[in-house]
């Protein structure tokens, strides 16, 4: 397996687009990409694209009709909301398996108003393992995640609140989020609940996104910038059986096993990261993954949010992008989105909220059902 | 009773295939039931092609599973799809055979969720949820708190 | 790239099962080919799951839950009617590039009643070109492709129809395919007409199916099996540019240059095949793949079935399967069907319908939009 | 006429963003448009975020397309979706500014497809379709056979 780089990197600002189609706006971002790279659609030998509303509709080729038909390779994936970074980590394979020496990953979503509350629970009668309907809805499920949490280490509703606090202060920094606005504790936590201990602030917002990435071989990388961002480990893990998994979705065991395969491939630990750009599609999420990310050790999570570890400044800063809970989570965009923001940060090129120095980062997503990535870039 | 009215005769419809609904219910009450691996033990709820955990092809021993449980973690749901009232409170109940169940617990307080319900003793209980296009009711199961702890 | 063969190949019948769901039908398939294999799930390194109707619902994975969930990489892939085939793909590449040893391709559909006539035109305003509505359905799109090669050379609805009958013939000793009925030639020109020059026996039927293949390195092909089918080539190609693409789709361009590319990559001429399952979604496409695919020259397509070139015992034997036309087309699973096909006429076990002594043969599938892919495989 | 009344006013719109229906339709005809990628020359149908030949990212100038054209390829669709007359001609007409449209033909006898219609002349004229939902009357682009050849 060869080094793999990432030259280009781009994403347009998340938010509502309803008079563009879902096309125009992941050409948008594929195009940033290629002009960041410095090539156009001519260089590039294969495409993937991760879409996931519009799945089975032929997305990438689409893109390609519309920027440039080359004929090369095209692959549509879907990973749930870990769709992006899947898509990511197949072109990062073909390059780096030596097939391809240029790949465009494009991730891109056109959600509209529709947002996370539907579950999967009733597409399929295979899918289906609740009593009641309701219960499986997302926010109830990254409900629960955070209570398991409570149970096992007394953490409070407020540390919750706590990471949606320090996410939308982020924000502010970051024009490609669909909000910049502030939340203090109390608007957090006097906002209405959508599932306990998740209130309004504490859940990603929905809207339409788009984001892509130009990877290549070493040798071409070095041909086309002096800024590469290298690729030191990509990992995909899926759930494995355990004790009340799918019954209760185990976000925790495929994170943890993506995690040390991750450090492992990379020859890099947890504390030699920079910066993390985690799947906080709600607040509950971002704390239990500081563990399972192994930013602390277990049950510290709480503490870690307490004493301000993971703001921007901090030890070790956590979604400088304002995270999901900012940024919008448009799901097909969201994976390659965290690549980009991280590419950038280790580009120097974060603007007001660059994580300084940044030198090592890791992007981690995770989709239910489940499938979770992570990538390590670096300088 | 005619042939004709058979046919056209109600019929009682579990939500989920995991819900067994006697043929005397409800004078026989329904009952959860699974598919014990008999290579590793492990137990699911309803019909297995293969085990999840260990790979084995089978065979699987049918299990009547507990009617009590224990409340694992849960939620409550504020926002929900049309249709259904809220809040409710969503839970995982941990069944003493070792598998876990989804579902809605009531005869708590939605408004003031509390560690105390965390390993609260609840039994399940099955209701008439909506009726389907054939006209079958359709009947689901539902967990209530255990007074006493 | 490391060399990579089929160790495990298997398919369910094709047809209609409304009281099986498609992770039943899914995991028949796979544990089948698992079985094929000597092997359980926890020998498989990574999965890649093709399916189009559920292509956002975490197919893979729910296959995982069924039959084994060991944690491993599992990638979802759409790509309309090579769905099946770009999962294999990415599981040889997965496998060639040395990342894993093992993995396997699963393609499903469970399609029911719905078919072909729905195209692709409505979903998204972005993908409409047309004056109006109606011009784009699949069987008039493929009833254009054999007219274009009427205005060419000439061809005859009568050449077209040679085509369903010689796939009926071959069907009646598939006993995986839908329908095993021959048709003579007079009922097929009688049949009622879809779309003009394609009667009711020219387009493939609809329905539910499944095939899966495990695939192996090298080294751990030869520990389980002593019949490998070596993977000579696998390619896959979009839609380049031509005049009148993406109007009237164009199915040769990409189809040839998948061809040309396939022959180069793996060494092998048209002349040295065994056998061609090829994507004879409606009769019009086969003829004109045969030019395509080098079967014969440009121009000679007609004069291949005329002269029953294309039949077993023919100096190319084209779909012994029965093709698409009997087989049916469960859109996900078509891909990975007509690799298993071929690997078992490699290996002698095609039951009356075997071409004797087949030791290469090329499997070709093409969705619209456009993919074709192209698997070259040898004993 | 008042604020209101224009408010309300049933406008007309076309069924593929390619079509351009004058302020003054239909005394001015509706016509397609194209964009022309100003590095390779390449048309396309409406317009264009980069050029699918060359992936020159513009400028694009934007260019009326023909009224007239020619049948390059078609076919007779029997069997169709739900709310479409069949037997209809769905054919590929090239224009002559290099451009492709995918339309339908009348003046054709659907039941007599022939190799004749290679080539024949066609014109465009636009068509009330339906009305959708707000009540717009929704205009389409068919063609019909130019007599005389
Ligand atoms: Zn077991
Ligand atoms: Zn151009």
């Amino acid at each position: 397996m060869r080094d793999v780089a990432i030259v280009g990197a781009n994403m347009i600002k998340f938010g509502r687009y309803p008079d563009k189609d879902l096309v125009q706006l992941a050409s948008e971002a594929a195009i940033g990409a290629l002009k960041d790279a410095g090539i156009t659609m001519n260089e590039v030998q294969m495409v993937v694209s991760g879409n996931l509303y519009q799945a089975n509709a032929m997305v990438g080729q689409r893109i390609m009709k519309e920027i440039g038909a080359t004929g090369v390779p095209v692959v549509n994936v879907a990973n749930a909301c870990a769709t992006g970074s899947t898509a990511f980590r197949e072109a990062y394979l073909a390059v780096a398996s030596g097939a391809y020496d240029i790949a465009l990953a494009i991730g891109s979503e056109q959600m509209g108003k529709m947002g996370l509350l539907t579950g999967f629970g009733d597409r399929d009668p295979s899918y289906s393992s609740e009593g009641v309907m309701g219960t499986g809805l997302m926010p109830g499920v990254f409900g629960q995640t955070g209570v398991e949490h409570m149970r096992k280490y007394g953490t409070t509703a407020e540390q919750f609140a706590k990471i949606a606090v320090k996410n939308h202060k982020h924000s502010v920094h970051n024009p490609y989020a669909q909000y910049q606005v502030e939340t203090p504790l109390e608007d957090v936590i006097n906002a209405r609940v959508i599932a306990w201990p998740n209130t309004l602030y504490m859940c990603c917002p929905t809207g339409d996104g788009a984001a892509a990435a130009v990877l290549m071989s070493a040798e071409k990388a070095r041909q086309y910038t002096k800024q590469p961002v290298w690729v030191a480990a990509s990992v995909l893990t899926s759930d494995p059986w355990t004790q009340r998994n799918p019954i209760m979705f185990d976000v925790n065991t495929l994170t943890r096993n993506a995690a040390e395969e991750a450090y492992e491939k990379a020859g890099i630990g947890p504390e030699d990261l920079s910066m993390v750009e985690l799947h906080d599609c709600f607040a509950t999420a971002e704390l239990v993954h500081y563990e399972n990310l192994m930013l602390c050790g277990e049950g510290e999570a709480g503490r870690l949010i307490d004493e301000g570890e993971t703001y921007v400044g901090g030890r070790i800063p956590v979604n400088a992008s304002g995270g999901l809970l900012s940024k919008g989570h448009p799901l097909g965009a969201t994976g390659v989105a965290n690549i980009v923001e991280v590419a950038w940060h280790l580009r120097g090129q974060a603007g007001g909220r660059q994580v300084e120095g940044a030198k090592v980062g890791l992007a981690h997503v995770i989709g239910l059902g489940s499938a979770c990535t992570i990538h390590i870039l670096k300088k | 009773m005619t042939q004709e009215q058979v046919a056209t005769e109600k019929k009682i419809k579990p939500l989920v295939p995991f819900l067994k609904i006697p043929d005397k219910y409800p004078d026989e009450p329904a009952y959860l039931w699974g598919s014990k691996c008999k290579s590793c033990g492990t137990v699911y709820l309803g019909s297995r092609i293969a085990c999840a955990k260990c790979a084995s092809t089978g065979p699987f021993e049918e299990v009547r599973l507990s009617d009590e449980g224990e409340i694992y973690v849960f939620s409550v749901v504020h926002q929900t799809v049309p249709g259904l009232e809220a809040p409710y409170v969503a839970a995982i109940i941990d069944l003493a055979e070792g598998v876990a169940v989804r579902a809605n617990v009531y005869g708590l307080d939605p408004l003031n969720p509390s560690p105390q319900w965390f390993g609260k003793k609840v039994k399940m209980y099955t209701e008439k949820i909506r009726v389907d296009r054939e006209g079958n009711d359709v009947i689901a199961a539902k967990f209530k708190v255990v007074d006493g702890k």
